[in-house]
């Protein structure tokens, strides 16, 4: 434990003490002013944001904590979702969480650190930790309307169906960790390809734990057919939490995946290594995120649930760019959370306003919205959009990414599934557009955001045009960030 | 001898989980959940898990399962019905599943290829394994970052449970 | 080289974000000025730069200006830069200019309606994306404006959502399209995934070598841009999007269906005359489905009666022909063919507005009639726009298509038959398109007797952007004086420097490459001019003289009057013999193929995945056990597939 | 000696009838209680490796493993307490309020 550069967990700790802080700050206050919760779970997210660029790069404990560049992009994704999340809770923080003010901002900042511990985690120990501390926090998070039938419901069942994955995620690990006779990820590659060399093959007994891993992940990642779960606690959870859910979580999953997979696991991703490539089995379960989540989208009714199922069909375009496993794809993974992260998150902060508004999650309640808030509307089809990978906006350069990965990799056929469900997939978003633009109906409702909601909200545009526009230093971070696997 | 040990071991703790799900009264399946994990700690000291197994005792059974005896009579739940109206199919269909799980499993299992140095040593583990000080030693030294990390985890659950289970009274309506 | 390029979609751009912010604030005034000012400003630094292109020797005639790098990594790096050579100066110059008269244009016509902010806002967009999409030096960037110029349509076509029939329009158009996006990015990506690249210098350089003439790779991709084309042009099996496109605002179906964005299929098979050269198979199916569209388009158009209808079917018929021209290898035809079709086109669709505005919305032409008296300058811009879609000598639709019509007999990718039936083609759309006229400017006044008072000239923001097309429509053939004219055909030597697939022989190419002597080329021309004067005739014999024979016939009781006008059973029999048929024909193509058939296909699609929606959304019984139950059945059925197999 | 196999196939069944009693039960206690016993087969295939690979590591991963289990175990019940309260019924069945 010599000469260890301690100061690179500067970031997490000082969240994990800020969360705690606004504990402390909930009953300093008597829960009289919610809005200094938010502000300095904000402030204390922006604060973690800057430390993280002052400290960073490097690795403690054996290994085990990896500040490298892939931890540090994914924990600005975890950071931006949190921030997110949080300025658009602000108007429900005082109208509808009557209780545990300073709890739901603490939680939201506790899953965060969850997060930044997975990223960084080398080893599976750590990596399960910090994936049950991801978790643990938004189960309370996602049923934090007690008196809301819907909000328990959901929290209910993420739950049981989080537990479940989670035991199935432990015993792949185990049969990992009994194949390969170590918990790090490196050495396990290592191992690997020693029994490989000596055996000249490895028994389906890997194949077994990585179909179970990916079932564990996919659980986080909402993939086809671990999504079940997915529409009912998106509907039923408070909307910023569904909204970071819906990203950071998904982060999450998608860094635990990369770091078990690509770089554990990456020598079985190709064709000769029958029958132990998992490439295959993400690209067909990409394909079937796909089509199910696109084509179910479809007959939505509720927004929530359509962006639940838009979100299943998301990750399995991001899974494209995972399955090539090449510094390509991985980068335009990167990215391409990265602008989901904007689209995604400023999506449902306008589903969140609206509701805030008028208590509906109908699409059909947003109609003639760009009459009586024509900024709002703009918004929203900025992010669907972007969401459906319209040029010139972020989500086109993230989708043209991944699928050139896709093909440069040689899964061809799983790019063409992904353009021909993104043809689909428009549908559905234009029909929002359609609903807040072209309905006849006569419009009631106008939105105005508070201050932190506006600010998201605008964040988020900017990013998404900038980015789609100008994606060369996001990109060229992705590209950074990937360098750290061994391809 | 050892043998023999394994095969009643692993019966009453496989016996237990099965008898555990099959009961309509949830504190029967607790106490049939108690009774599979002691088995289970038997295999553990078998396998000179010590440690461990005596922690599974100790926290599992005595902890955890208790704690689930608690909410259980906290919610008074011996009058609950869940009488099954579901088709035979159903449940057909998921024993199916189940069996064919199951089934997949064991034959995967058997055909694991193991690291080398795996069939080598399947003999008399050192006095000391898996006893208290060393794996004390293992967790405070290499594996102090998740030790610790466990020690957030369990603080956030405890927060998220009283959250959840605490019963909020509505005086803050006053206030505002 | 000083950046100026940039500049020309900058303005629209400006436009469309000063317009967009201040949505409903600005009063109507200022809107119009920012929205035609920009398109003007762009148009002036169009021809600035057109002039400043041609003082360019001809073989160096390309000025590229790289913005910046657009997408940066590694192998697959695309810029985002601006061309500016022969073929999108033609374009940026049809465009903004044909946009600027259609803005200016618009500002009378939607003057009362209650968008107009809206109106601007979006059509500034629109110029904008078109300008992106033919300036862009890349692909990808054609893409983006491709999409751009969808997105606008869709707007604009619903852009009066109130009715039904408008969104439903809107959401046809949208359908359709996507379809043929698909075609088109997964074309750009066989593209890439060979040449490594989508700029158009490497993929033009680059294809030839790594590309086999005739091999299956190039024919698959070229086919799926075609299919891109087919969807944004409106060609066989895309085309049904496009009627009822005409939804829209009449000024939006001027310049969006008609003048400009509706050829983007045309100019993307033109720019990317190196790929299908290398694919003649494709070629093949080019020309084929462009003459077949044109020939089916313009049978429909016979029997149409609304006058919007019948002048989308022509615009179909009309893209049709830039196809063949593609596909017989004379793309320089097919753009001579879209700028002049941009002006006379626009003009038509104009002049219908102006008679709709007129009518007070009504675009039945069995309701209007008479109208010459009324709408002196309509009337005339109208009139010398027909006689140049119909190609009477003078006119510009007459060098263009005579163009096309001589490259289809004459071209080694050509035949007699295209020819012949372009040709046939041709006289059809000279009746039909008579027909409209005698319809609505000439004859009885059929409408009723309030709108009949309340007829109106529109006012000079209409007819001024009508008389200056009028004159466009006259003179714009003149750039391309065939060799027998004498002229030398400026506008195909000015756009060789692009055509680098075709393989030139210069003179001796457009004169007698095949074989042909200029007899041959004299003849045709003059029969077809011929025969497209008889078809004029006949359609003025049965819409304006036989009218009014018959309205006698039926005053009359007596017999002996058919025996006087016995020429009448002639009519008739000309009525039995071609005209029901014909009719009868155009009638069944419209009803069982277009409705029925394609758009059932269509509709049929859209709603079986409606219903793998609805069972897919059944299988989420919100039971919890449910879920678990699929997560392990997905588990299991992975292991089982994979680790057993 | 037992040979390891054994034991694995028996943390194996443990697996599937825990996997089966989150499938099979309507009782929500019971069936986090199967998730429990799906856990522990996990735990059990980890000492098992760990013995016949002679490292403790596994041990320490099963320690951590339980202090998870107990954190989930607080919360999933803190949770039922919940809907129990909010739904008065503990019938997983009866949760689809939510649902296409």
């Amino acid at each position: 434990m010599t000469d260890q550069n301690w100061s690179i967990l500067i970031p997490e700790i000082f969240l994990f003490i800020w969360a705690l802080f606004i504990f402390g700050l909930d009953l300093g206050i008597k829960r009289k002013n919610p809005k200094i919760l938010g502000y300095s779970a904000m402030a204390g997210l922006t604060i973690t944001g800057i430390l993280l660029a002052i400290f960073n790069g490097g690795i403690l404990f054996k290994g085990m904590f990896q500040s490298d560049q892939l931890a540090i992009f994914f924990k600005v994704i975890f950071i931006g979702s949190a921030f997110m999340a949080v300025g658009s809770s602000f108007d429900i923080a005082s109208e509808k969480i009557r209780h545990h003010r300073g709890e739901y901002y603490g939680l939201i900042l506790f899953s965060t650190v969850g997060m930044m511990f997975l990223s960084s985690a080398s080893e599976l120990i750590t990596l399960y930790i910090g994936m049950e501390l991801t978790t643990i926090p938004l189960y309370v998070l996602a049923a934090f309307y007690k008196d809301d039938k819907l909000s328990v419901e959901a929290g209910l069942k993420y739950l049981i169906v989080g537990a479940f994955s989670s035991a199935i995620l432990l015993y792949g690990l185990s049969l990992l960790y009994g194949l390969t006779g170590t918990t790090d990820i490196v050495t396990m590659k290592i191992n690997l390809s020693l029994v490989f060399l000596s055996y000249g093959k490895i028994g389906p007994g890997l194949i077994l734990a990585m179909i179970m891993v990916i079932a564990g992940i996919g659980f986080k990642l909402a993939l086809v057919p671990f999504h079940m779960w997915a529409p009912d606690v998106y509907q039923g959870a408070p909307t910023p939490i569904t909204a970071f859910l819906s990203v950071g979580s998904k982060a999450a999953g998608v860094v635990a995946f990369a770091r078990i997979f690509v770089n554990g696991l990456i020598a079985f991703a190709s064709d000769v290594m029958k029958p132990l490539d998992w490439g295959i089995i993400v690209a067909i379960l990409a394909a079937a995120a796909m089509i199910l989540g696109n084509i179910t989208a479809l007959r939505q009714r509720n927004i929530k649930r359509m962006l639940a199922y838009s979100s299943i069909a998301q990750i399995g375009y991001v899974m494209v760019g995972m399955v090539a496993a090449s510094e390509l794809g991985i980068a335009s993974v990167g990215y391409y959370m990265f602008i989901y992260l904007f689209a995604n998150m400023g999506a449902f902060t306008i589903a969140t306003i609206f509701n805030d508004k008028t208590g509906s999650d109908g699409i059909i309640s947003y109609s003639g919205l760009s009459k009586t808030s024509p900024i709002f509307a703009a918004y929203m089809s900025i992010f669907l959009l972007s969401l459906a990978g319209i040029p010139p906006l972020g989500g086109f350069a993230a989708k043209y990414l991944v699928f050139a990965a896709g093909i440069q990799a040689g899964y061809t056929w799983l790019v063409i599934v992904a353009l021909l469900t993104s043809v689909v997939s428009l549908y559905y978003y234009a029909n929002i557009i359609k609903t807040m633009y072209f309905s006849a109906e006569e419009p009631t409702i106008k939105i105005h955001p508070s201050f932190p909601a506006n600010l998201v909200l605008l964040i988020s545009v900017i990013g998404i045009i900038l980015f789609g526009i100008f994606p060369g230093p996001i990109l060229d971070w992705a590209l950074e960030s990937a360098k750290i696997f061994a391809f | 001898m050892e043998l023999a040990i394994f095969y009643i071991s692993a019966i009453v703790a496989a016996g237990g989980a099965l008898m555990m799900i099959l009961q309509r009264n949830p504190v029967a399946s607790v106490l049939y959940l108690i009774l599979s994990l002691v088995a289970l700690a038997v295999l553990f000291v078998q396998l000179s898990a010590l440690f461990v197994g005596s922690l599974l005792i100790i926290v599992y059974a005595g902890a955890i399962l208790v704690l689930f005896l608690f909410v259980i009579m906290l919610l008074n739940l011996r009058g609950e019905k869940f009488t099954s109206e579901k088709p035979i199919l159903d449940k057909g269909t998921k024993i199916t599943l189940v069996v064919l799980f199951f089934m997949e499993l064991v034959i995967l299992i058997k055909q694991m290829a193991f690291p080398q140095r795996m069939d080598s040593l399947m003999t008399q583990a050192s006095p000391d394994f898996g006893g208290v000080e060393p794996v004390a030693t293992l967790l405070y030294t290499k594996y102090l970052y998740p030790f610790e990390l466990t020690s957030i985890l369990l603080l956030v659950a405890i927060v998220g449970a009283v959250i959840m289970a605490k019963r909020d009274k509505n005086e803050e309506e006053g206030e505002r | 080289m000083n950046q100026t390029l940039f500049l020309i979609p900058l303005f629209p751009l400006i436009g469309f974000l000063l317009n967009g912010l201040f949505l409903g604030r600005l009063n109507k005034k200022l809107i119009s000025l920012i929205a035609c000012g920009s398109v003007g400003l762009s148009f002036i630094v169009g021809l600035k730069m057109f002039f400043q292109l041609i003082s360019l020797p001809e073989n160096t005639r390309a000025i590229e200006e790289i913005l910046f790098t657009w997408i940066p990594s590694g192998e697959f790096v695309v810029s985002f830069g601006y061309l500016f050579d022969p073929l999108s100066a033609i374009m940026v110059l049809v465009v903004s200019g044909v946009g600027f008269l259609i803005h200016v244009y618009s500002v009378g016509y939607m003057h009362d309606d209650p968008g107009y902010g809206r109106y601007f806002t979006y059509l500034n967009l629109f110029i904008f994306a078109m300008l992106t999409l033919v300036l862009a030096n890349n692909y990808l960037l054609m893409f983006v404006g491709w999409e751009g110029v969808g997105l606008c349509s869709y707007l604009l076509i619903g852009f009066w959502f109130e009715k039904k029939s408008a969104s439903d329009a809107g959401k046809k158009a949208f359908i359709v399209n996507r379809i043929g996006d698909f075609g088109f990015i997964l074309g750009l990506f066989i593209i890439f995934w060979n040449v490594r690249s989508l700029d158009y210098n490497e993929v033009f350089v680059r294809a030839p070598e790594v590309f086999a003439l005739g091999g299956g790779l190039i024919t698959a991709a070229t086919l799926l841009l075609f299919l891109g084309a087919t969807g944004k042009s409106a060609q066989i099996p895309l085309y049904v999007w496009l009627p009822d496109a005409m939804e829209g605002p009449t000024p939006v179906s001027a310049l969006i269906h008609a003048a400009t964005m509706v050829t983007a299929g045309v100019y993307m098979i033109a720019r990317s005359n190196v790929l299908f050269m290398l694919a003649p198979s494709t070629m093949t199916v080019v020309a084929i489905v462009g003459i077949a569209t044109a020939l089916l388009a313009a049978t429909i158009a016979l029997a149409q009666n609304d006058i919007k209808r019948v002048l989308a079917y022509s615009t179909i018929s009309q893209l049709g022909y830039m196809f063949t021209a593609c596909g017989v290898a004379a793309f320089a035809a097919g753009i001579f063919h879209l700028m002049t079709h941009a002006f006379f086109k626009a003009l038509l669709f104009l002049g219908s507005g102006s008679v709709i505005h007129a009518l007070a919305g009504q675009q039945d032409m069995r309701y209007m009639g008479g109208l010459k008296r009324h709408m002196k300058t309509t009337y005339v811009t109208f009139f010398i726009a027909t006689l140049a879609i119909a190609g009477i000598p003078g006119l510009s639709g007459f060098f263009s298509k005579d163009e096309i019509l001589w490259k289809a007999f004459s071209s080694n990718q050509g035949s007699i038959w295209i020819w012949l039936v372009a040709l046939f083609t041709a006289l059809m759309t000279a009746f039909y398109m008579f027909r409209l006229v005698f319809l609505t400017f000439y004859g009885q006044e059929r409408m009723d007797h309030h709108t009949k008072e309340h007829l109106h000239e529109s006012p000079k923001m209409m007819t001024v952007p009508l008389s200056i097309l009028a004159v466009l429509s006259i003179i714009g053939g003149y750039v391309g004086i065939p060799h027998i004219l004498g002229g030398g055909n400026q506008f195909e030597k000015f756009l060789e420097p692009v055509m680098k697939g075709v393989h030139h022989g210069g003179e001796e190419h457009a004169l007698a490459s095949s074989g042909h002597s200029a007899g041959t080329e004299l003849t045709l021309m003059f029969g077809s001019v011929a025969l497209i004067l008889v078809s004029i005739y006949l359609s003025y014999y049965l819409y304006v003289k036989n009218v009014a024979l018959v309205g006698r016939l039926r005053n009359s009781v007596s017999g002996i009057h058919k025996i006087i006008y016995g020429k009448f059973f002639i009519d008739e029999l000309y009525n039995a013999i071609i005209i029901r048929p014909l009719v009868g024909g155009s009638l069944f193509l419209w009803k069982i193929v277009d409705v029925v058939l394609i758009d059932g296909v269509l509709n049929g699609l859209a709603i079986l995945i409606g219903d793998v929606s609805l069972g897919a959304r059944k299988m989420q019984s919100g039971q919890l056990r449910r879920y678990a139950t699929v997560f392990l059945a997905g588990v299991v059925i992975i292991i089982g597939y994979f680790a057993l197999r | 000696m037992v040979p390891m196999p054994h034991y694995l196939i028996l943390s194996a069944l443990l697996f599937a009838i825990g996997a089966a009693g989150v499938i099979l039960s309507r009782n929500l206690l019971i069936m986090f209680m199967s998730i429990e016993v799906m856990l522990n087969a996990a735990n059990l295939a980890i000492i098992t490796f760990s013995r016949f690979l002679n490292v403790m590591d596994g041990h320490v991963f099963v320690f951590l493993v339980m202090a998870i289990a107990a954190a989930e175990a607080a919360v999933g019940l803190a949770m039922i307490i919940t809907i129990f309260r909010n739904r008065g019924t503990i019938d997983a069945d009866k949760f689809n309020l939510m649902k296409w």
